[in-house]
């Protein structure tokens, strides 16, 4: 039942074994390992998050200590941000795509690749056994001198940390050296998908920002173990030049999670309405754009940190340079649909949540951008709600959408679409009733990471705890369907969506080894649904391949073993 | 695993579709890794900035207490060794493997003599708790100078960037060390020619970029 | 929720808090409405461009400079109006009026001391005088707190070893929620205390009671509130062992040994947690405490835990 | 497989360039020993520059390189002067309304116990400083 049935040889089954897969240099495999990986992560973040919203279903204790609760929302952020939303979209959706879109036979320093994982995996490592070592608490920002008047865990996350910024940097140098230099003939920068221009964008973040957590936390590291009064008031250091340092990465960091899901969305909407990507120049564009600009904004995280006035200021205007052409791609992304031939699948609808969920993030960061608003808004449950709604309303639906779409060509199976469509709308609702009643709460003067609260903020954390069960169930339900369809689904044609770029139309399902036989030859832009008419002449699935890839040799007659699938 | 075309020279991988795309992009990716060292180092000139200008007195008091014959003589030898790098990838690029092997092996022993120099400034600041943080003590009379002076406010500030800088840039040169015993040895094995030269190129550039950085920190720390 | 709150924001209790509030609803009405804009054309969109026949290929569409220009140049527009306000706000709330009557403000984890100028001091509850300017000056002993008061839309940082400050002129008489709203530990959510705001007169009325001589007991009792996070009164376990009937028992250490609860050794507890550890209790007091106490108010926490049985 | 694109720097030049190097370090040194005031920085700074892109330039060779190479460590640079100027902008104004105060608590006392010393002992100590 296996990838034997369509008798071709693929990357997932020319070579058996675990072996095969541990020390594999292939980039599918190793997005394949990453997938496995982060989805890990996310299981456990997310389980850590259930807990801390059944806390704060009641005031006072409900099921654990305040220590607990505080480890509890430390260890979710940090799993969740650095092992889980940072490499979800470029690490697996970038790694299993992009060298087959971009024509390459896969990217330029394979076996920097495989270090990348396995860098990540220690790094994920490190950090994990802070929590044999001490008490972790407060939160991912690590601000000092509180960081470093707890425990030695903090030693071991901030190492844990470090080592998984090297992952992250080497996973962007990488992807922007495959980009510049391995580009199929005819694959010129304006035929690009927007998800490798976005992937591209967001590894220049990547190269450029994650160094400097690397010395932030080294520092935090030094300050711990030898107190180097660098960044502890008692000592005659200065603890807002620590949340300078940890800004300068952090914020850029908020576009190392936004933007990949940008390039997904941009590919979806454009598939899916089977029309071009409207403004498709500004949208690409844009991303490298806000890439830049993304680092001269840091500061609007400080407003009332104790930071000069005037720079508050200067933060806050550049904060608008970034807010305005971020919602000109939303405007896009809505009006690709226009006179366009919209089709409703599943990715298709994390791309339509991610419209509206995506575009409250962006409302609210302007309110929070405003100097005297966030004066009120600053460290309560609206700026809770206002990541949630970027990072999972934004980050998280586009993954979702991306790994409903590629999963066919991954994993040549085909889920069950009627659970999926179950699953996304759950998702949706039990996303709006977990953190909109937190804008609420939070602009009524709710702090975050509090383990106890006053009563009158009861009626909104029930709501939020109800929603989390909601979101749980859907997001346990997509885990389920997936991993049915890899044992059970029906097996994908080539290009299920009708999708226009390489690795729907040049190559098998799943693909081969080596992605094509012969290097592909670039004529049309990646939404140039117009000029390929002749490919949906029998309907909406295509069922040809256009280009190179169709000749792929069928397997030996090695009996079929379910060891190769994932 | 690798199918190399069978009109391209061994040294390229599969992937690739010719020695040059596979050169220029093992040197775009270097380049790009420089560009994380400065970052990384980026945050230690910005504390020494910032801290600079809180304190200008006690930089100006502190600079004299380190050695700059030590230091002077540490950034000749790290310009030579970078000049041998040079030398060496001209010797390569002319086909001169003998040349390459002799300016690599001088490499090593200058980035070895830097390491020396650094320990004995290293054991000297430590003798008399020129230490960072909480650790700082200066104590003890050497040459009828009383090191208790330099206990001045802000002391530690200057040492905790003093001992971090310098021993941030001191890791990347044993780094560079190993490095060059690398390419040193797969050079002597013969790996290296006209045609293919590029981690030598590679490890050259990383080790001009030690260079840079000690240029200056030399200044900044030692004589301003 | 009070006489002039609403669903979104709590009461405007402060002369700035109505301006904040002003430009709250302008950006909110303003995202709401380009949001619902936004949405209708989508739905609108999804509906009308349906897929209905699968071989359709849609040509491009000719992309309109005119709108494009609209939807960069109205918002950019937009923008600039709520920074310039935003910045104006701003500016009034960070700039305290020179005639405000000045509270020194300390925190420390888990709890507030305030001291005001004719040299009363109190620790959960902070009494302003309505209708006058009040500014404070915080400082914090150990870790980065925040100091925030949702009616009055104020909020800034308190850093150890600098001072910040707010001000705010309550308009109307009441208690008012102070929350801590930078994360300093196990305590966090428990950092509260109120503003009571009073009219002038009364205000006097109690600096007046305040700067007299108390009993000792009475001392200790307000020093306690610096306690009470951890330690209960009334027998209740919590961070720290519960002081209730503490005075004169034996008791059992964590390193076996056992110790007499006498005078001597309630004082050391306090000005030196670490020195004896109560059996099943980890090590986690702060020595900080102590230090900002009077020996008069040290002697009075002492003659306070004596009363406890 | 064309070489022709590799420039090779002639064996002159390198050394033209280490004796700049050199020139340059003891230059540098040479003008360390005089007090410029306001321009004790800027110079050293201006020469530690000219020494980098020397070895940038000549060394590295990106004078002859390809230009993306270029544009990375121009960006990477421009990045560092982002990070060191956006913080100047608030160290070095902090206090600029009423909300922060400049000084540290530590530099109060500082300040004070340099008061109770008495101005002639003051003076002392900091002579013996330097």
């Amino acid at each position: 039942m296996s990838h034997s049935a369509n008798g071709m040889v693929n990357y997932l089954n020319h070579d058996k074994g675990i072996k095969s897969w541990l020390f594999t240099l292939d980039h599918k495999r190793i997005g394949i390992m990453y997938l496995v990986a982060v989805s890990l992560a996310f299981l456990a973040g997310g389980i850590l998050a259930l807990l801390v919203r059944i806390e704060l279903l009641a005031p006072g204790e409900t099921i654990m200590s305040a220590d607990a609760y505080n480890q509890s929302f430390t260890l979710h952020a940090v799993l969740m941000i650095f092992a889980f939303i940072i490499p979800a979209i470029p690490a697996v959706m970038g790694n299993f795509a992009l060298p087959i879109q971009l024509g390459a036979k896969d990217v330029a320093f394979p076996r920097l690749n495989l270090a990348s994982f396995y860098i990540y995996l220690i790094g994920a490592a490190i950090a994990m056994s802070a929590l044999i070592v001490g008490r972790i608490d407060g939160g991912w920002t690590f601000y000092t001198p509180y960081s470093t008047s707890i425990g030695d865990g903090i030693l071991f996350v901030t190492a844990g940390v470090f080592v998984m910024g090297f992952s992250s940097i080497l996973t962007g140098l990488n992807f922007i050296v495959t980009v510049h230099k391995m580009r199929a003939p005819g694959l010129t920068w304006n035929r690009l998908p927007l998800f490798i221009w976005s992937i591209y964008a967001t590894s220049i973040v990547q190269v450029l920002a994650t160094p400097v957590i690397g010395i932030t936390v080294l520092l935090l590291f030094l300050e711990k173990a030898f107190q180097i009064g660098i960044f502890d008031p008692a000592l005659g250091g200065d603890p807002v030049l620590f949340q300078h340092f940890f800004w300068f990465y952090s914020h850029p960091a908020v576009y190392i999670m936004i933007l990949p899901a940008f390039g997904v969305v941009s590919d979806l909407m454009g598939t899916f309405s089977r029309h071009q990507v409207s403004g498709y120049k500004f949208v690409a564009l844009s991303s490298v754009a806000i890439a830049f600009l993304g680092f001269l904004v840091w500061g609007h995280h400080m407003f009332v940190s104790g930071q000069s006035a005037v720079s508050s200021v200067v933060f806050s205007l550049i904060t608008y340079l970034i807010g305005i052409p971020t919602g000109v791609k939303v405007i896009n992304w809505v009006q690709t649909m226009y006179k366009g031939s919209v089709q409703f699948k599943s990715p298709m609808l994390y791309a339509i949540m991610f419209l509206f969920t995506f575009s409250i993030g962006g409302f609210t960061g302007i309110m929070l951008g405003v100097l005297a608003i966030d004066i009120h808004l600053h460290d309560t449950y609206f700026v809770v709600a206002h990541f949630h709604y970027v990072m999972m309303g934004g980050n998280v639906i586009a993954a979702l959408g991306g790994l409903h779409y590629w999963w066919p060509k991954m994993t040549g199976k085909l889920y069950n679409e009627t659970q999926a469509k179950i699953a996304a709308f759950l998702v949706f609702f039990g996303f709006n009733l977990t953190f909109f009643p937190q804008f609420i709460m939070g602009a009524q003067g709710m702090p975050r990471r509090y383990y106890d609260y006053l009563p009158q903020y009861e009626g909104y954390h029930q709501l939020s705890t109800y929603g989390s069960w909601v979101l749980g169930v859907g997001l346990f339900l997509i885990a389920y369907y997936l991993l049915v369809s890899v044992f059970k689904g029906k097996k994908a044609g080539l290009n299920p969506w009708g999708a226009l770029t390489l690795e729907w139309t040049h190559t098998t399902t799943p693909p081969d080894h080596h992605n094509f036989l012969e290097t592909p030859v670039v004529t049309r832009g990646a939404y140039d649904f117009h000029l390929a008419r002749h490919l949906f002449e029998h309907g909406g699935e295509v069922t040809e391949l256009e280009g190179m890839g169709d000749g792929a040799s069928t397997l030996p007659e090695t009996p079929a073993t379910e060891d190769a699938t994932v | 695993m690798s199918t190399p075309h069978s009109d391209q020279p061994a040294h390229v991988k599969h992937y690739f579709v010719s020695s040059e795309q596979q050169f220029d992009a093992a040197k775009m990716g270097m380049w790009l890794f420089l560009v994380t060292e400065i970052l990384l180092f980026s945050g230690m000139f910005v504390a020494y900035t910032i801290y600079r200008s809180w304190h200008p007195e006690t930089w100006a008091a502190l600079s004299t207490a380190l050695d700059w014959k030590l230091g002077g003589l540490n950034t000749i030898v790290l310009l030579g060794s970078s000049f041998t790098v040079a030398l060496g990838i001209h010797h390569i690029q002319k086909g001169n493997k003998k040349g390459l092997i002799i300016n690599l092996i001088l490499t090593f022993l200058f980035a070895g003599v830097f390491l020396v120099v650094k320990y004995f400034e290293y054991s000297a600041k430590i003798e008399h708790g020129l230490l960072p943080g909480a650790a700082f003590d200066p104590h003890g009379i050497s040459y009828g100078f009383d090191y208790a002076t330099y206990n001045v406010p802000y002391g530690p500030q200057f040492f905790s960037i003093y001992f971090v800088m310098t021993g941030i840039h001191g890791f990347h040169v044993l780094v560079g060390m190993g490095l060059f015993a690398w390419i040193t040895r797969k050079a002597i094995r013969g790996d290296f020619s006209a045609e293919y030269y590029t981690p030598v190129e590679n490890c050259g550039l990383y080790w001009h970029l030690v260079d840079i950085i000690w240029i200056f920190l030399f200044p900044l720390l030692y004589l301003i | 929720m009070g006489d002039n709150g609403s669903v979104w924001l709590p009461d405007a209790m402060s002369t700035l808090a109505g301006e904040v509030d002003a430009l709250f609803w302008f950006v909110f009405w303003a995202s709401t409405i380009i949001f619902a804009m936004v949405i209708v054309a989508k739905v609108y969109f999804m509906v009308k461009f349906r897929r209905t026949d699968e071989t359709y290929v849609p040509e491009p569409v000719e992309e309109s400079k005119v709108l494009e220009a609209v939807w960069i140049v109205l918002p950019t527009i937009l923008t600039l109006i709520v920074f310039t306000w935003g910045f104006e706000v701003f500016v009034k709330l960070n700039t305290a009026p020179p005639d405000s009557y000045e509270i020194s403000v300390r925190a420390q984890q888990w709890s507030w001391e305030f001291q005001y100028q004719e040299g009363a001091v109190s620790y959960t509850e902070m009494y302003v005088p309505v209708g006058r300017p009040v500014k404070l000056v915080m400082n914090s002993s150990d870790v980065l707190h925040s100091f925030f008061v949702p009616d009055f839309r104020i909020k800034h940082d308190v850093i150890p070893n600098r001072y910040t400050s707010v001000w705010f002129e309550a308009t109307q008489a009441g208690e008012y929620d102070i929350y801590c709203t930078e994360y300093c530990g196990t305590q966090h959510s428990g950092m509260m205390a109120k503003v009571v705001a009073v009219p002038q007169d009364e205000f006097n009325k109690w600096i007046a009671e305040q700067s007299q001589d108390l009993p000792p007991a009475e001392l200790g009792l307000q020093v306690y509130a610096q306690c009470q996070a951890c330690h209960s009164v009334d027998g209740s376990a919590g961070i720290g062992p519960t002081l209730a009937g503490l005075y004169g028992t034996t008791r059992p250490l964590a390193d076996g040994s056992t110790v007499v609860a006498d005078e001597d050794y309630l004082l050391e507890s306090i000005v030196n947690p670490m020195a004896k550890i109560a059996e099943g209790y980890q090590p986690v007091m702060p020595a900080m405490f102590s230090s900002t106490l009077s020996p008069k108010q040290l002697d009075g926490l002492v003659a306070y835990i004596k009363t406890l049985e | 497989m064309s070489h022709t694109e590799h420039h090779i720097t002639s064996l002159k030049t390198l050394s033209i360039v280490f004796g700049a190097l050199v020139f340059l370090t003891v230059f540098t040194v040479f003008t360390a020993q005089f007090d410029l005031g306001a321009f004790n920085v800027p110079l050293a700074l201006a020469i530690a520059l000219t020494k980098a892109s020397l070895v940038v330039l000549i060394f590295m060779a990106l004078i002859w390189d390809n230009k993306v190479n270029a544009v990375i460590l121009a960006v990477g640079c421009l990045f560092v002067v982002v990070f060191i100027s956006f913080i100047l902008l608030d160290t070095e104004y902090r206090g600029d309304l009423s909300n922060t105060f400049e000084q540290t608590l530590m530099d109060e006392r500082l300040e004070a116990e340099r008061a109770a010393m008495g101005d002639t002992e003051a003076a002392e100590s900091q002579a013996a400083d330097h």
